[in-house]
């Protein structure tokens, strides 16, 4: 469902305690020493020099209660915090951002701010991680690269930060009845038309059926990637909605053409194989029937 | 039946069909109107031709993906609120987030939802998704509870004007906006300032 | 936000608000698009001079004892029906929330309704569904002002082909586990019936 596979991480080797600590403090220094700026080394951040710290890093802690309001939670905490150092989310100075977010947690429970579990899970968390980066990389289980005690945080950071973007733009977006109106006119006279019901029909006829009579539309050429498998995923779920079982093939909508038709096809595998549906067929070239998974409960009632 | 002859009277009734179509009108839909065949070029200019008749009102005609729709214009919606008794809601970012999340990642359980956020979401926040109709329950996963899957509705894209769920901002392009926005300062930032 | 000049500009705002409202709009109503408090003289001349605009069109701009109207002419009504219209005409939520509270907690008075939903109901909610025959009042509750009851009626379920009440569909889970206090439920209400 996410896409933890396409993170990609920075080569990470293990380094000696103090070294760690004194090379990733750069990023974030306005809250621990920030020796070394005015020295002939200026500090480098992914290989250029840093000339400034940043200075709005720090929070004063009189501003604590509303910036806790302010963030949805740990991880927002922690992109905060990333974001604000300027530091690569995929090659995150643990020790530091650690501290950090410990130094935060700490004032916090100290001004007596009512804390979320959530928070505190996240240290932990944070401690655990950096604790496995100071260990010595482990021996390479079969040919496949040790796995980045970071990887998890980092996938969820960037989900997180992707879902949160995301949530802005659609916020964005031109929305009916805030940024315009539908016109709606009456139509005189309109009888109101009924949803007629979805019949059942043999499956025998079903797939290969659909698969004939899309092909004679093939002039309504639909792009397959402008299709979407988990739309028609949902789009599947909502039509057994309470109907117990539905016919196969009432499922596919011809009209739609072939490259709908194998969308909704995938689609219906997924929703089987994520055990959200169930395809029972009594006999060989019996009609196959779908429905929803049933709950446990349901079942009782029936038989109560 | 009521004679057409000029462009005028072809124009008309195209007019009174999209006033009154509760969705977008492909140009498919919009040809069984006539017993005439018209070519694509002749659609265009009534089209064309009708879409400039409402240049200068409150309601314009606009072409979107799924087809032509009368909608009020921007600029007028601020009178318009004026008759309205209940006004669509500013959502907070739970919301905000908590929908984005659903819409990109459908159908998931809230689990899901508060495993990518972090925290716990609020029944609330998944109550005024569904009030406004934007989601619903499509089914339950198969784990420990029985957990309700969350998915979009069509009036989600109805309301934001989307054919279907491919034509959400695609997720890549938004991180190219999320690395642009990095480097601005956001209200929370503000509020740290001593 | 529009700034408005001309009665052409105000005529313009009108025209707007008419065309996307799903019922009738009262002259009252009317009144609150604008800061200004024109006369009725000024008025009738607007919408008089909004409807010679719309005499040559496929829709036009009526008065109903409700209220003021959009609606396509009847001699358009053989082109139209030519388009499949997927959904019927939709009434506004407001209009929808009413009746559903009315269906599923009758009989109720405005009151109720008003508490249900949280906002004010306009009396053109309930007039809409009067003049559809889906609800009437039923009686008076025994309280300060004696507030009619409102409830559905038998033309109600022959229009959406019910035999009863308890064929509405039922609440959802959510709804049922909010409503734990209520002890009327439909199999109740179907045991009672002769």
């Amino acid at each position: 469902m996410t896409q933890a596979g396409a993170i990609l991480l920075k080569p990470w080797h293990p380094v000696p305690l103090l070294a760690a600590e004194a090379k990733a403090a750069v990023p974030l220094a306005p809250t621990f020493s920030g020796d070394g700026l005015d020295g002939p080394h200026r500090p480098k951040v992914y290989g250029e020099t840093m000339m400034e710290m940043p200075r709005d890093l720090y929070i004063p802690p009189d501003a604590l209660e509303i910036i806790l309001e302010s963030f949805e939670g740990p991880l927002d905490l922690l992109l905060y915090l990333i974001r604000k150092a300027n530091i690569d989310v995929l090659d995150i100075p643990m020790a530091p951002l650690t501290a950090q977010y410990l130094k935060y947690v700490e004032e916090m429970r100290q001004h007596n701010l009512e804390l979320a579990a959530e928070y505190l899970l996240m240290a932990a968390m944070l401690i655990e991680i950096k604790s496995r980066m100071l260990l010595p990389r482990p021996p390479k289980a079969d040919d496949g690269e040790p796995e980045d005690p970071r990887a998890e945080l980092v996938r969820r950071l960037i989900e997180y930060e992707r879902m949160k973007a995301a949530g802005k733009v659609l916020d964005e977006l031109p929305q009916a009845g805030r940024n315009y109106e539908w016109v709606s006119v009456w139509i005189t006279d309109k009888v109101v038309e009924r949803q007629p019901e979805v019949s059942l029909h043999d499956l025998q006829v079903a797939w290969l059926g659909l698969m004939k009579q899309a092909r004679a539309k093939a002039h309504h050429r639909v792009r397959r990637d402008e299709l979407s498998v988990r739309e028609h995923m949902a789009h599947i779920l909502r039509r057994l909605q309470g109907r117990g079982f539905v016919a196969f093939e009432s499922l596919f909508d011809v009209a739609n053409g072939v490259a709908s038709l194998v969308v909704s096809f995938l689609a219906m595998l997924e929703l089987s194989r994520e055990l959200m549906i169930e395809i029972t067929q009594n006999e060989a070239l019996a009609p196959i029937y779908v429905r929803t998974r049933v709950e446990p409960t349901d079942v009782a009632t029936v038989q109560a | 039946m009521l004679q057409l002859y000029k462009p005028e009277d072809y124009k008309r009734v195209i007019e009174a069909a999209l006033l009154v179509a509760a969705e977008p009108t492909p140009l498919a839909e919009l040809r069984k109107l006539f017993d005439e065949n018209f070519d694509d070029d002749t659609w265009r200019t009534l089209l064309d031709d009708l879409r400039r008749d409402w240049a200068q009102r409150g309601v314009e005609l606009i072409q979107l993906a799924s087809g032509w729709r009368f909608q009020t214009r921007p600029e007028y919606q601020a009178y318009l609120d004026r008759l309205k008794h209940d006004k669509p809601p500013r959502y907070s970012r739970a919301v905000q987030e908590t929908l984005a999340i659903i819409a990109y990642r459908q159908p998931v359980t809230r689990g899901d939802i508060e495993e990518i956020r972090g925290v716990a979401v609020s029944p609330n926040v998944l109550k005024v998704l569904e009030s406004r109709g934007w989601i619903d329950t499509v089914g339950h996963r198969d784990a420990p509870g029985r957990p309700a899957l969350h998915a979009t509705t069509k009036k989600f894209l109805d309301d934001l004007g989307l054919r279907s769920l491919s034509e959400l901002p695609p997720l890549t392009e938004i991180e190219r906006v999320m690395e642009l926005g990095n480097t601005q300062t956001p209200e929370q930032e503000e509020a740290a300032e001593p």
